[in-house]
């Protein structure tokens, strides 16, 4: 154990340091669940694609910089610290990208990854329908093969896919064996959105803003180079997609030691009338505490992970631990904030306090996206802890 | 001792309940909200018609002359239906104040028409920074600088504040003392002001045993509807429990709510502690019906579409208005901490 | 509503007070856990018997006067607060005296009541098994019916009652039908612990101290006049046993406002170092707020059956709320102790804080017995609620 | 920068884990409790020859000269077995007190007997009020109004208290200071104290690690087999729920307590923040754990017979040992509250 960073990872840090002071605008771009925004966010992307900070792990030769799991976490702190912007292409290069290098074929790499990368394609997912919210082996929407074999025909309909609204493609499964049950016969499709057929609906969120859509699929054609892996292979395909080194890229530490260093600042700029309920301070310690853990669990884990260890259930403790501490951090922020917490960022009276309440509405979906935190706790205690299943 | 509602009490109740959930629907709410002022007149007639805008107004000006614990349950059910017309405020705090303030041209001016529904007058104190409903006042009785005052709309400016919770109406109100009628300073302002601020707190706390209700009602009714691995998810224990852990708090959150109307209407030294414990525990079941709510609701909560998140954002909002959750535990500590405190078994009536 | 008590009320009032003033013993007893303070609790139940003050809710003929709720509420409120001794035979005065008055022969009445009353009979209860625990409709333990119809002839096995190892008479229910399920076919009755066959198996609890005990029936004769209600009627006998009502007499407001008070004094006798975790006073508060609550919610109850009306899904939320509060209540008062919180009473340098530690250990079984805190939220989301089934 | 444990380090813990588990069973700590001394000398001998005793004395005295780190996962396999034996004092609190008290002539006269097994040698510091197993010291290093003495156990008095826990033995000790040797005063006994008091803590966060653990372990081998209503009552999704709790607060709760292992062993200025981060959260999850398991095993966690008590009692024992929470507390609170601290994105390290 050495809980010191090399003079290397010092030095990346000072790179990513200075580039980011350079670059990052001054302005806080509008959010991307807004046309204006998604458009300032994919223009940041390019920028970010430029210097070659866009997607760091990737190889060098497409444009990445090789870099490990250490470096990664390095960066995502210098970038949370720096106020850089919300990554709005992150279900590509996250997500799709690495699943693309691993099972993709030569021309797919070559056709997918370098508009995922430059912020030209931006990616949605398409995995819940309505039915199967939690539980994607019930999904429905079916890919049948053209007779000629050249195209699927895709029917059906996929929802809470995050940032469809304006997004140009989507990833996501279909049933291609109609015979099928449960996770079998299911097959992992790339599908243009601006294919006809195709309809999305805006759901709009807690903010009233459209932050996800539902997709609806009218016999949309789809060549069947569009298919990642086999016909059939969907379900590994996805869950590769779905493995922790991703969430990691998803939710890394500095996430949440930035919230808590702000709560710390908040409390300590109304400590009078926060200390009048004496659990405040105390949440706030607990706080930075978890944060803090959070950040040394994960940086556990990326070691073990380097040194060629695996991923067991962390995935769902991990869930568990960021969306739960992300929440209790921003109650507590609300209320410190008091009669000020309800107020809208616009609100003239508000202050510099929009974060928190915006913070608050996000932090909800925390604990309901990717499995509820019901179903990680069942995750836990029958694989982690080898509980009876029923 | 009889700690039960009377007959009246309960049968009106029930009528209120049936009108406001008939009338004040999830589809009528969202309706307002595109409104430019939120609010509806002809709703609040209606409200007048039923007698409830002068439940506290006194007979001789066409009130019907009852008290904090007559309006209690049908405080409870406003919050039900997430009311956002003033009627709240207008029953527990304006008319009671306007009363109190012993100004009798004020009080000839305005109850009648209060009680009739002709005028709404709304109180701002500051403990809640802004103003709610401002911009619909016929009269605004104001706290200001340890004075209260009576001002005429007209001469006040109004700054409007957004709401996370778009049924809410917030104004910074700004107006010159030369320009209003002052009813109270010094001493007689103080006691006026926390009078009001505890029959505030007695509508918050009343509003969010309602509010606590519609959401399990409506979290029930969705997973019971909704399936998952073939089940309906509200036969998870997981999902019963969230319900159960709401369940059992709003009991214990009721009775307290109950003894503060009790205590105000009596005029009991126990007042402010009873309506601060009320206040406390009955916004806190709210906090949790939303938190358990919005969980077992799973995405569908986080929407915008699904009706839930009207009373969540009410809950939320409810929190720090008329006293954060720290004030009113200030003031249980003073009471309870004090060496002269009488604690234990027997002495809580 | 009219929260004030009644002249009467107040007289009444004035009169327990005045009787326990003169006649608490005031050298604590033993815990009633142990051979000889069991014998004093016995000898303070008959003294109680004397006053006509040991089950006010009885009927005058019957020793009792018979007292309505509220008075019970009054009398139960002097009680805690004088620091009187702790019930050994609410079993008999509390659950099953009630159930005999209603489903008892005239005989059977004049046979136990009478001994009930003085503490001369000291009941316990035969309701769980092995394998039955929460389930009770699970029981197994037989009692068949000898073939002229004399008497039953009981064997198998219950377990966790209460005082059994002094105790001198059990109820329970059987399984007089060994073809029946569930909740069918169980019969009520009513077994002398010195009867042949019998064997007594003490269990030590978490204070190390005999508090409950495994009671084996190897071929036990017991007359059939020992049968309360009819054979095959056990379930709906044990049910109205099981009511709230009786809940009522056992858990009444005033412990829990009695160690609520107890806690502010702690906090306040210790208030410097407490301080130094912000919670703790938070804790003391809500501990005083929510014992009060308690109370309230137990009054309101008590007028609406006075009045005529019907017990709910009360008594499921009645008993998480008190036992999480007693659990947390005696947390908060062993973290004020601090180092001093895990000391037996008897040591040295534990100064009078025996009881919290006491206290704490007899709380943890508050979420558990008489259905654990899980059956009752379900109870309350199935029943209370209308959540489905399964 | 590795967050890593060493193969070798692995290695000794999985060896620890093996020898203790099969020496320290349930039925061995029952019949321990029933000795008066409560501790066994077979036992010291057979951890000494593991070479336990003397980790952490030098290799000049025949130990094995090695630190905080290396022994951290052998104190949360110490707490697994709810081992007795005052292992974990001696080799975090006694030996380094010892030798960073810088008197030779001790250290030379009891170093090598410590690591031999041939003594023990007993801490009582003041924030733990009475002195843990203090009936078996050869030698007693105590803290008295600011300076630290080494004590012969012939010239202090004891007067045993009783633990809720039967495998703790508490004594209140008094001996006069001109019987013994004076090792430190003012400013260097504080920091000896402070020191000696951070290793104490973290002992306890680490065995805190190990009994929950073994609670997690205990409960699901007990719910899984135990049927109620006709299934094994670990497939119910509440008692899964309970025990998903422990297991994923554990996983935050383990590297907050090697990097305070690190912190000391390293002697980072940080230590002391993060050795209270450590108990802090270390404690919590063994009291949650404690909670969630006796609540699972229903009435068979109530008993005396079940062995899931030996582990709770010890857990609750030690939430105030070697400081309550409120001292742990206030030591983070100075550390991110004061105006220099240093928090935030990339501050950890």
């Amino acid at each position: 154990m050495k809980l010191e960073y090399t003079e290397q990872q010092n030095a990346f840090r000072e790179e990513v340091r200075a580039w980011l002071k350079a670059n990052v605008p001054a302005e806080p771009l509008k959010s991307f669940d807004t046309e204006e925004g998604f458009q300032q966010h994919r223009e940041w992307e390019a920028k970010l694609y430029e210097g070659r900070w866009g997607m760091i792990t990737w190889p060098e030769e497409m444009g990445g910089r090789g870099a490990d799991l250490l470096q990664w976490l390095i960066f995502e702190e210098e970038y949370y610290a720096a106020g850089a912007p919300l990554r709005v292409n992150q279900n590509g290069i996250f997500l799709l990208g690495p699943t693309l290098m691993e099972y993709g074929t030569e021309q797919q790499k070559k056709r997918f990854l370098n508009g995922m990368a430059t912020g030209k394609d931006i990616w949605c997912q398409g995995w819940s329908e309505p039915n199967a919210g939690s539980d994607m082996a019930a999904i429905r929407s079916r890919a049948d093969l053209s007779e000629d074999g050249s195209h699927y025909i895709i029917n059906g309909q996929k929802t809470w896919s995050t940032r469809a609204v304006w997004a140009d493609w989507c990833f996501g499964m279909f049933r291609t064996d109609p015979e099928s049950e449960r996770h079998h016969g299911l097959t992992f499709i790339l599908v243009p959105l601006d294919s006809e057929g195709i309809t999305v609906r805006p759901i709009p969120q807690l903010d009233g803003l459209p932050g996800f859509a539902e997709i609806f699929f009218d016999n949309v054609k789809v060549p069947v180079d569009c298919r990642l892996g086999g016909e059939g292979d969907g379900w590994s395909v996805a869950m590769a997609t779905a493995g922790f080194e991703r969430g990691l890229m998803l939710r890394s530490p500095a996430r949440f030691q930035e919230t808590a260093r702000r709560l710390v600042e908040l409390y300590k700029a109304n400590q009078q009338s926060a200390d009048e309920d004496s659990n405040i301070r105390d949440e706030v310690m607990r706080a930075y505490m978890d944060a803090e853990a959070y950040c040394l669990t994960t940086y556990q884990t990326a070691c073990r992970l380097m040194q060629g260890g695996k991923i067991g259930a962390e995935a769902s403790t991990n869930k568990i631990f960021w969306s739960e501490l992300d929440q209790r951090m921003h109650a507590t922020g609300l209320k410190i904030l008091a009669t000020r917490g309800e107020l809208e960022p616009e609100s003239p009276d508000a202050g510099e306090v929009g974060k928190w309440l915006d913070g608050w509405l996000f932090s909800q979906s925390g604990s309901i996206y990717a499995g509820t935190n019901e179903i990680q706790r069942n995750i836990i205690a029958e694989r982690l802890l080898g509980m009876p299943r029923k | 001792m009889d700690f039960t509602f009377s007959e009246d009490q309960l049968l009106f109740q029930e009528s209120v309940r049936d009108f406001l959930v008939n009338e004040v629907t999830p589809e009528k709410i969202r309706e307002l909200w595109q409104t430019e002022s939120g609010r509806s007149d002809a709703l609040w007639a209606q409200l007048a018609e039923l007698g409830l805008t002068g439940m506290t107004v006194p007979e001789q000006y066409g009130g019907l002359g009852m008290n904090e614990l007559d309006f209690v349950l049908l405080a409870q059910e406003a919050g039900y239906v997430a009311l956002s017309e003033p009627l709240v405020n207008s029953v527990l705090v304006a008319a009671p104040l306007l009363i109190e303030a012993g100004n009798t041209q004020l009080a000839d001016e305005w109850l009648a028409k209060m009680a009739s529904g002709e005028a709404r007058v709304i109180v701002g104190l500051e403990i809640n920074k802004l103003v709610e409903d401002a911009h619909c006042a016929d009269l605004l009785l104001l706290e200001k600088a340890g004075a209260v005052y009576a001002v005429n709309p007209a001469e006040a400016s109004l700054r409007e504040n957004k709401s996370v919770d778009p049924g809410r109406k917030l104004f910074a109100v700004e107006f010159e003392a030369s320009t209003a009628v002052l009813l109270a300073d010094g001493e007689q302002a103080q006691k006026l002001i926390t009078r009001a601020l505890n029959r505030g707190a007695l509508g918050v706390a009343a509003q969010a045993l309602g509010l606590a209700q519609r959401m399990i009602d409506l979290s029930v009714q969705y997973t019971s509807e909704r399936k998952q691995f073939g089940v309906a998810i509200g036969s998870f224990q997981a999902v019963k429990h969230h319900m159960a852990n709401i369940a059992f708090r709003l009991e214990y959150a009721k009775t307290p709510v109950y003894r503060a109307a009790y205590a105000l209407a009596n005029d009991l030294k126990t007042s402010s502690e009873n309506v601060s414990h009320a206040k406390l525990v009955a916004c806190e079941v709210a906090d949790l019906a939303a938190k358990n709510s919005i969980q077992v609701h799973g995405a569908m909560g986080y929407t915008w579409e699904v009706d839930l998140h009207i009373f969540m954002k009410r809950a939320w909002a409810f929190n720090s208005n008329y006293g954060t959750a720290g004030f009113h535990k200030q003031r249980v500590a003073t009471a309870i901490f004090n060496d002269g405190a009488q604690l234990g078994a027997g002495k809580t009536f």
